[in-house]
């Protein structure tokens, strides 16, 4: 078969335990590569420190989603509490049962609720936006054992746009460190 | 004039000129022209109107029959009343916006308003200023009474009745009953056209029937002719009738009145050898005894009575002193639950009383009583002796012949004659023993001798006795050849009449009355009639050689003789504008009593443990003649709280012996529903079914048997409600009968009683002391207050921001002049458009009235566990009435928890509702300790009937299904007010005045008991009734701190010691 | 094998969340402005009338004073739609066979009111007087505009609640001297922030507060 | 998780939350085969075309409800409300378990949460939009109920922020969102694993676009995991914020009987109770449905079990401080509500319900009753109507006997009040035979971390 417009995308291997991806990870990590990525149907434990992915401040670059929700819920608070302020002491000032215009305590509720409302929408489009999801398409997808990624397998993938990537090398290398039906990854249309 | 401008800005003008029998205008209107023009197709109305395709209401013949120029009239709905002000109809059209469209449409702003059209007036009356109401004076004709009213009318339109502060029958205060005949007037269900056997007709047709009639009967000398009224006090009817007698002389004329007795004339008969008309000087009575009298809510006077009563009790301080007033009666009535000692006896012992009390004056006879009766009446007797010359002593309108002679002779005795009661020529136009009158009349037509029959309002089908010729009036009736019924509705009695016409409202037609005094009054229309109505007085006309002569050219023939000399038309104008003619009450006959209580037989003896029953005139609905007013059908009845309803009452104890039970209803609850048992009550004149109640504080083994329920063609309102007492009522015994059997069935009755719980259950809801408590301990009513002191708070101080600065509203509410009579309520329902929900919405506790009457009993029990412990307690317990309006509190718990701010504080202290910003989640309602608010639970008002449409209070929102209302303080009586102030003085303005806002319930007050004013000004007659002011003030849960702007001044009865010991 | 979804899917999938969540907001604003739109509002929109009765002519031109006809303005809540009688007054006379005034000779004829469309509409529930705004010195030209230039009476403010909450809040923007308040032509000078203060001090106008408690307006 | 030695007689073995011998593609078939492939089978046919029915039963009220008006209750002056409001605090209470199960036993780390908080979560949601039913139709304008939402009206007024019921609005709505959030976060992977495993085109674009392309790579694990956990931690002050609001509604009113500071908690107590209660009645016929007998096992049962007793214990402790603080402030009207409780006219209700909910109970102190499906099953079902009634006697009965006797009155629900709630229960049993059928009903992805979990503790 031969596609004429293909682009590569990367190789692919495949390891048959949690562990083993994740030895392989570290490796493939330690022997320079930064544009690689493993793939796995349930979370890891250690396997973002083998890929040297951080959490906390440190980790920022790879994971802002702390960050943002922090912002939504600060966000979501003041407005909730100024909105309700300006609508009671400025915008209609009405004597509500002899209670004080700014009745804070009772504005306190619904601050709460859209402290969390903010945080909670932020954590979930931030993490969605920062993982570039939706990502329906894929060249991933084109390789036909990668459906195992959500069911039973354990993938590497080394990715082209890697700086020291050549197919050969990369190819080696993953066999090397005992990947399973290695296979370049072409993104066809 | 002047002395009403204050009331907001309304000129009270002399002349309602928007009427058409005004010569001003009266030439007829195209319109008219061209429908009379117009060829009638009876044929087709009569079908219609059998087929039912015909409308619902229809105002004429020429509607009915679909007469197409009609239908476009009639869309403009009365076009000499139409005015682009007629707010009831595009009301209408946005609520029906918000209901129907929004409601389909599922979002508010889709579809916006359709098209609205301005009707100005073509030929704009004189003194008429768009948009304001016009008030006009005239009365309302009342058995042997006529009660001054102010009529309030917008653009034509009469939308309140209140009471004229000229008239001696009002002082400016007003009963239920006047309060609620604007109702009558735009009554739907009202008789709309002449009729022949059940077919339409004209009037024209009618007046050549009439002359027919006359001419056969004037061969015979009107041998065959008879005139039948109720209580006649127009002396233009009255001589109207005197010329149709002078025209057939052997024509006869006869009375009848159902719910007054002949005791009040034959007992002057006895005493004085001849009719009087007996008028109190209530306020100048120290000590007041009442024979089963219920003078401050029936009889003549009654309305003024009671104004001059309470002047008595007017308590500023610890050191004012007060009447005291005795009753004796069978069953607690309005006046008697007021009264400071109340004895209940059979009503048949009444007159052993009285004997009594004239024995122990030493006028001669003697009688034996109980010993608590004896009691009683010594310690009555000592104090009217104390009183000579300043006590007074009432019969009841229900008591003998007897026991009024013995009121006369006891009264002369005292020297109260001529002090505190003074006699006058009857106020009635031809005094007669109506029960004879009657009596002659069903006899004549058993022998057959009368075949034209002419009743002039009334209902004698369903209102006279049983027996005699009556047992089958109806039959009788069939004997005569032509019965011709006048009377606003098409009832039972028009059923049997060969033709039936629709009697004129008092509001739509000229004419006079005397008052209880004999005062002059005019009654001035203020609307053309609504249908093809005539007054008795043109009716008669009819049947004689001037038929064209209308009621208003007659009265003003009759007044030249009534007003004094000077400026005919002046004066003319003055009585219009007054509503009566100055100084034409009767004057005092030199009566004396020739009478001595010795002379009487002895006393028959009566079995005490016979059943007594008595018949009364029902408080909301008195004869029957208000079947048909919703208003009144859903007014609590004072004591009862029984609404829609009559029933067969009964004490406690005697409930007991017989084993009457009932049970609280889970639907609506005390606060609606109770399912009470139904007795069989069976008397030698027939037998009747009703629902048994009972009602502390009445004598043991009296039955009452209220008039006036259960007619069978009163209207859509009216008919089939309750159980008819007539069924049972012999003319042997019209008002108290014994030796009849009482059953209890096995089957329970649904009752609406709008409060069942009697009990305050130790709360601080009513503060009550007697007038020596009261004297020792002024602060009896707020001392054990737990009321918060008012710098007591983290809150905000709203004065700072502006609020309560200018005008602080307030209301106070003296408990111890309320007897619960109910005026307020209703005038509360006419002012502010509020919606009759029927009795089986009642039953679910849905009943909308703003004010309500909340009734206890002191030291009663729990009344919902049946327990006998309680009996003895409610044996005869003092009672007591709290009005319980909108209490505006400061704190309003209301408003805290309103989602969407509909309700808020104005900056004067007025718990303001929006009802447009209402959306209905109720919870304003449950926060309410107060229970004051009401909610609109389906669609309450009433948008289709074009008549009630035009009753509407433009000035007051008509509001929506799902929507939550309450009292306002009348806020649309205070905006106008305050607008007129501001407006004086060239734009600069000024204060309101104390008593420029009225509200309708204080208005209504005969007792003056509610003050509404500005608590910031410390001269308002307010202020002085507030805490710290007046000892007696108190808050109801004062303990709450909601802070309401309602005060309640503590209840205070005048005690009589000796009675109190022991 | 072949994937199942496009590349081109990534693109629209992300921007159609976007295009989501920007659309659910401007329906919103949409609906906001349309309520305040004349088509709501019916704001500067003329309507066609019985008789075609132009105030540019009757005020502008003739300079007939709005109380000629509006006789209650200073009495009553309402200012009053004049009665036929009052055109037939002039109208007996003048142009006293011109056909485009028919109706109203024929309203007088036959006592059948001509039915103007309403034109300045408030809701039911709103209780606004003419006669407590005209003697304060809010003028006629305030709420109503340049009626002396309106061929054909249209509404020319919203009035909308907002809009009279506006000037109950500031009432001294608007109040004028009393004679000007018929003028349609006044306009506020320079200093009306002054003046106004002036006059409302003079006229004893509510507070703030007051004016803007419900009940002032809502019963 | 810690466990005794293996096989050591003197410790009661914990029953496994899991039992042996499933590994990762095992885990994945079963459940997903559940949507998959499995047949749609007669029950579910019957059970859906009955609960889809008794939804139109709700469909059809709400339609009469516009068309007349609140009237159509029972609901009357002075008992403002009725069963509208009593179903929505009953329904949002059940709506409590899911969140509180996915978030606080996370936090806590609890393994047995694992196989029960998918369903948990969706019926948390299906519970809310039951409960979100009647804020909207309870009103006597529904259609001016957008009042209650803060937009720029051209009047110029807001919502009044001081009225638990606005409170409400924000508290439910929000609870609403992010309960579903966390539903829908927790399904990505799922729906991912369906989306491989679909063999249908259909099938594979609808799974395909909601898994919006995941693909298990640890980058997105990375974020995603983080993302999961400060969901967790919000949801949790969240879910017990919400049944305080709600209690608000009546602690902030002056009504004896609701105005007591015991509330929320007693509230909040209450409803993980009665949630917990509704988990188990519909994870007790599900596991016996699906066979799910392996993932849902005796230990979950248990655990909930004792979850119930503890706050059932809570629940009665709340009762009783109702009436020590009322006999103990000696506040008239509170002394008199008590008493009402007890000897009143409603008195049944009362004891019905501590019959229900503190005494049948208290059997769960037994293990013996603890591992019986069948008592578990129906004391779950006593305990939901336990839960209806005291709602039902906090709000109607305290209602019934304010502060002036003269405006005492009773409620007596109608047709429609009955209709409109068993309607709700057809829309709740709806929706969750769909769920059944379109998505997994336990987390695959979290099973799966199990059986690696626990082969490891096994090698």
């Amino acid at each position: 078969m031969n596609e004429p417009r293909q682009t590569l995308y990367g190789v692919i291997g495949e390891f048959d335990s949690p562990n083993a991806l994740m030895a392989a990870a570290r490796k493939v990590r330690e022997a320079g590569y930064e544009h690689f990525d493993s793939f796995a149907p349930f979370p890891i434990p250690g396997l973002s420190e083998a890929m040297g992915l951080h959490y906390g401040l440190k980790g920022w670059k790879h994971n802002l989603v702390p960050q943002l929700t922090l912002l939504g819920g600060v966000g979501g608070g003041l407005t909730g509490f100024f909105f309700q302020y300006w609508v009671n002491v400025m915008a209609y000032p009405l004597n509500i049962a002899g209670r004080p215009l700014n009745s804070w305590p009772a504005f306190i509720p619904v601050t709460f609720e859209l402290t969390v409302l903010g945080a909670s929408t932020f954590a979930v489009f931030g993490m969605l936006a920062l993982n570039k999801l939706p990502q329906p398409h894929c060249p991933l997808f084109t390789v036909p054992r990668f459906k195992r990624a959500t069911n039973d397998g354990f993938f590497l993938c080394i990715e082209a746009t890697d700086k020291k990537f050549s197919l050969s090398d990369a190819t080696k290398f993953l066999e090397g460190i005992g990947a399973k039906f290695v296979t370049e990854v072409r993104d066809e249309d | 004039m002047s002395d009403h401008e204050h009331k907001y800005g309304i000129v009270r003008s002399g002349f309602a000129s928007t009427n058409p029998e005004d010569p001003d205008n009266h030439p007829p209107t195209a319109e008219e022209r061209e429908l009379r023009e117009y060829p009638l197709d009876i044929a087709a109305a009569n079908a219609k109107a059998k087929s039912g395709t015909g409308k619902q209401y229809w105002r004429s013949i020429e509607e009915l029959a679909g007469d197409p120029h009609f239908e476009d009239l009639l869309h403009r709905e009365f076009p000499r009343a139409a005015s682009e002000w007629d707010e009831s109809v595009d009301r209408r059209g946005f609520l029906k916006l918000l209901g129907a469209s929004m409601a389909l449409a599922g979002m508010a702003g889709c579809g916006r308003p359709p098209e609205q059209h301005i009707v100005p007036y073509v030929k704009q009356p004189d003194g008429l200023i768009l948009g304001k109401p016009q008030q006009y004076a005239t009365v309302m004709p009342f058995g042997a009474d006529a009660v001054g009213v102010l009529v309030e009318s917008h653009e034509g339109r009469p939308t309140k009745i209140e009471g004229n502060p000229d008239h001696p029958s009002s002082l400016g205060a007003t009963d239920a009953f006047a309060q609620a005949a604007i109702l009558d007037l735009y009554d739907p269900d009202r008789a709309k056209t002449p009729t022949e056997a059940g077919d339409i007709r004209t009037w024209a047709m009618f007046q050549q029937a009439a002359q027919d009639l006359a001419t056969a009967q004037k061969s015979v000398n009107g041998a065959g002719m008879r005139i039948l009224t109720g209580t006649i006090t127009s002396p233009v009817l009255a001589a109207q009738i005197e010329y149709v007698l002078k025209f057939f002389p052997q024509a006869k004329w006869h009375q009848w009145e159902p719910a007054i007795s002949d005791g009040a004339r034959e007992g002057a008969k006895l005493a004085f050898g001849r009719y009087v008309n007996t008028v109190c000087r209530v306020e100048k009575a120290n000590v007041i005894l009442s024979l089963d009298a219920d003078f401050m809510a029936n009889g003549p006077g009654h309305t003024r009575y009671m104004k001059d009563f309470y002047k008595r009790r007017n308590l500023t301080g610890p050191n004012d002193e007060m009447n005291r007033l005795y009753a004796v009666e069978p069953t607690p009535s309005v006046t008697g639950s007021a009264a400071d000692h109340r004895l209940p006896l059979r009503a048949s012992e009444i007159e052993l009383f009285a004997r009594a009390i004239a024995a122990k004056l030493d006028l001669g006879g003697s009688a034996t009583l109980s010993k608590d009766a004896e009691r009683f009446a010594d310690a009555v007797a000592k104090d009217l002796q104390k009183n000579r010359g300043a006590s007074l002593v009432v019969a009841g309108e229900q008591q003998s012949a007897e026991v009024h002679a013995l009121a006369h002779v006891i009264n002369a005795a005292l020297g109260n004659a001529g002090a505190t009661v003074y006699y006058t020529e009857p106020v009635e136009a031809n005094p007669v023993n109506h029960a004879e009158s009657l009596h002659e009349l069903a006899a004549d037509i058993h022998k057959s001798k009368v075949d034209l029959l002419l009743i002039l309002g009334g209902n004698p089908v369903y209102d006279a006795p049983r027996d005699w010729a009556f047992s089958e009036f109806e039959q009788k009736l069939k004997k005569v050849h032509t019965v011709v019924h006048v009377s606003s509705h098409y009832n039972e009695t028009s059923e049997f009449s060969r033709w039936h016409i629709p009697e004129t409202h008092f509001l739509e037609t000229w004419g006079d009355a005397r008052a209880f005094d004999g005062t002059y009054s005019v009654i001035q229309p203020l609307i053309a009639p609504l249908y093809q109505a005539r007054s008795a007085f043109e009716v008669l006309a009819a049947f004689t050689d001037k038929p064209g002569v209308t009621s208003y050219d007659a009265l003003r023939e009759h007044v030249k003789t009534v007003l004094g000399a000077g400026d005919a038309e002046k004066n003319w104008r003055k009585s219009l504008n007054d509503g009566l003619v100055a100084g034409t009450a009767l004057a005092p006959l030199p009566v004396s009593a020739k009478f001595s209580p010795a002379s009487l037989p002895p006393a028959k003896a009566h079995n005490a443990d016979e059943f007594e029953f008595i018949f009364r005139p029902d408080p909301t609905i008195y004869d029957g003649r208000f079947a048909n007013n919703g208003w009144l059908q859903e007014l609590a009845k004072p004591i009862t709280k029984i609404t829609w309803d009559n029933a067969a009452l009964v004490s406690p104890v005697t409930a007991q012996k017989l084993g009457i039970g009932r049970t609280i209803a889970s639907r609506g609850g005390e606060h609606g529903q109770v399912r009470s048992s139904v007795v069989d009550i069976e008397l030698s004149n027939g037998k009747v079914s009703a629902a048994a109640w009972v009602v502390p504080g009445q004598a043991d083994g009296v039955v009452v048997l209220p008039l006036g329920y259960g007619r069978k063609n009163a209207g859509e309102t009216g008919t089939n409600k309750g159980f008819n007492a007539y069924a049972v009522r012999g003319s042997n015994a019209l008002w108290a009968t014994t030796g009849g059997k009482v059953t209890v069935t096995n089957d329970e009755y649904p009752i609406a009683c709008t409060q069942f719980h009697h009990n305050v259950e130790g709360r601080k809801i009513v503060s009550s002391a007697s007038l020596e408590e009261y004297k020792k301990n002024p602060n009896f009513a707020h001392e054990k207050d737990e009321t918060p002191p008012n710098g007591l708070t983290l809150y905000q101080n709203f004065e700072e921001l502006g609020y309560y600065k200018h005008y602080k509203w307030a209301m106070a509410i003296d408990l111890t002049k309320c007897n619960g009579c109910n005026a307020c309520v209703v005038a509360c329902q006419s002012e502010n458009n509020i919606p009759v929900v029927g009795k089986d919405q009642v039953m679910r506790g849905r009943e909308m009235h703003w004010i309500r009457i909340d009734r206890y009993y002191e030291s009663g029990l729990e009344t919902e566990k049946d327990d006998d412990s309680e009996i003895p307690a409610l044996a005869n317990p003092p009672t007591y009435f709290q009005p319980v309006p909108c209490q505006q509190c400061e704190n309003a718990p209301c408003e805290q928890v309103c989602p969407v701010g509909a309700t808020t504080h104005s900056a004067e202290g007025l718990n303001d509702m929006v009802y447009n910003r209402c959306i209905g989640t109720r919870y304003c309602s449950n926060n309410c300790p107060y229970k004051v608010r009401r909610f609109n639970f389906l669609r309450f008002q009433d948008w289709e009937t074009p008549s009630l449409k035009l009753m509407r209070n433009p000035e007051v929102t008509v509001r929506s299904r799902g929507v939550m209302e309450k009292c306002t303080y009348c806020v649309q009586r205070i905006n106008n007010v305050r607008i007129e102030s501001e407006k004086d003085n060239g734009g600069v303005g000024r204060e309101i005045r104390d008593g420029e806002i009225v509200t309708a319930c204080e208005q209504a007050c005969p007792s003056e008991a509610i003050v509404f004013g500005n608590a910031n000004d410390p001269n308002s007659r307010v202020s002085k009734l507030r805490e710290k002011v007046n000892p007696r003030a108190y808050n109801m849960l004062g303990e709450l701190n909601a802070r309401p702007r309602t005060t309640y001044l503590g209840a205070v009865r005048n005690l009589n010691s000796d009675l109190e010991k022991a | 094998m072949a994937q199942i979804f496009h590349r081109s899917t990534n693109f629209i999938a992300r921007f159609s969340l976007f295009s989501a969540i920007f659309l659910a907001g401007l329906a919103l604003t949409g609906i906001l402005a349309l309520a305040r739109s004349p088509y709501f509002t019916r704001q500067n929109i003329s309507r066609e009338q019985p008789v075609q009765f132009s105030h540019k002519h009757h005020v502008g031109d003739d300079g007939i004073d709005c109380r000629f006809c509006h006789t209650s303005v200073e009495n009553s809540a309402t200012a009053g739609i004049p009665p036929t009688k009052t055109c037939m007054n002039c109208h007996s006379v003048l142009f006293n066979n011109a056909g485009y005034l028919e109706p109203v000779r024929e309203s007088f004829r036959t006592d059948q009111s001509i039915q103007w469309v309403k034109v300045h509409r408030l809701g039911d529930f709103a209780y606004f007087n003419h006669s407590i705004h005209v003697s304060k010195g809010v003028g006629c030209s305030t709420c109503h505009g340049a009626v002396n230039q309106m061929p054909l009476i249209f509404q020319a403010n919203t009035l909308l609640m907002q809009w009279c909450l506006d000037c109950h809040r500031n009432p001294e923007a608007v109040l004028r001297p009393l004679d000007q308040v018929y003028n349609m032509d006044w306009k506020a000078p320079d200093d009306q922030a002054k003046i106004g203060h002036d006059f409302a001090v003079e006229r004893k106008i509510r507070s703030t507060v007051e004016l803007t408690s419900c009940s002032t307006c809502h019963r | 998780m810690s466990e005794g030695p293996v096989n050591s007689p003197e410790i009661r073995r914990l029953p496994r939350v899991l039992e042996p011998g499933y590994n990762y593609a095992s885990v994945t078939d079963k459940i997903a085969s559940i949507v998959l492939t499995r047949p749609v089978s007669l029950g579910w046919l019957a059970g859906f075309t009955l609960s889809f029915t008794i939804l139109m039963v709700l469909l059809g009220s709400i339609a009469w409800l516009i068309i007349k008006g609140v009237g159509i209750w029972g609901i009357n002056i002075p008992i403002g409300w009725g069963f509208a409001i009593v179903n929505f605090v009953w329904w949002i209470g059940i709506g409590h378990a899911g969140t509180l199960i996915s978030a606080i036993l996370f936090l806590l780390n609890q393994q047995w949460r694992t196989s029960i908080n998918r369903f948990a979560e969706a019926m948390t949601l299906f519970a809310v939009a039951c409960a979100a039913v009647f804020p909207g139709i309870h009103v006597g304008r529904p259609w001016m109920a957008f009042y209650m939402f803060p937009y720029p009206s051209t009047m110029g007024v807001w919502p009044q922020f001081r009225s638990p019921l606005i409170w409400d609005v924000f508290a439910v709505s929000t609870y609403g969102t992010v309960s579903a959030l966390f539903w829908f976060v927790g399904l990505i992977p799922d729906l991912a694993t369906l989306r491989d495993r679909a063999t249908n085109k259909a099938a594979q674009i609808i799974y395909g676009m909601l898994a919006m392309g995941w693909r298990g790579s640890a980058r997105h694990w990375h974020r995603y995991q983080s993302a999961y956990l400060l969901l967790a931690g919000l949801a949790t002050p969240l879910v017990l914020s919400v049944h305080t609001v709600v209690s608000f509604d009546f602690a902030v009113g002056i009504v004896p009987g609701w105005h007591t500071t015991i509330f929320p908690p007693y509230f909040v107590a209450g409803a993980i109770y009665s949630g917990f209660a509704m988990v188990l009645t519909i994870a007790i016929p599900l596991r016996k449905a699906y066979g799910l007998e392996d993932f849902i096992t005796m230990r979950h049962l248990e655990n909930m079990a004792k979850v119930m007793l503890a706050t059932g214990l809570i629940v009665a402790y709340g009762y009783f401080m109702e009436f020590f603080l009322a006999l103990y402030s000696g506040n008239k009207f509170d002394v008199f509500l008590v008493q009402q409780r007890l000897h009143g006219p409603y008195s049944g209700y009362y004891f019905a319900l501590i019959l229900c909910n503190i005494l049948t109970p208290q059997l769960l102190w037994f293990q013996k009753v603890r591992t019986n499906v069948a008592a578990l099953f129906v004391m779950s079902l006593v305990i939901n109507l336990g839960m209806w009634l005291e709602r039902f006697v906090i709000v109607v009965i305290s209602l019934t006997r304010d502060f002036v006797p003269g405006a005492w009155g009773r409620y007596q629900p109608t047709f429609w009040d009955y209709s409109t709630f068993i309607g709700t229960m057809g829309l709740f049993v709806s929706l969750l035979f769909l769920f059944v059928r379109g998505l997994p009903a336990i987390s695959i992805a979290e099973m799966r971390e199990l059986v690696a979990h626990t082969s490891e503790e096994h090698e």
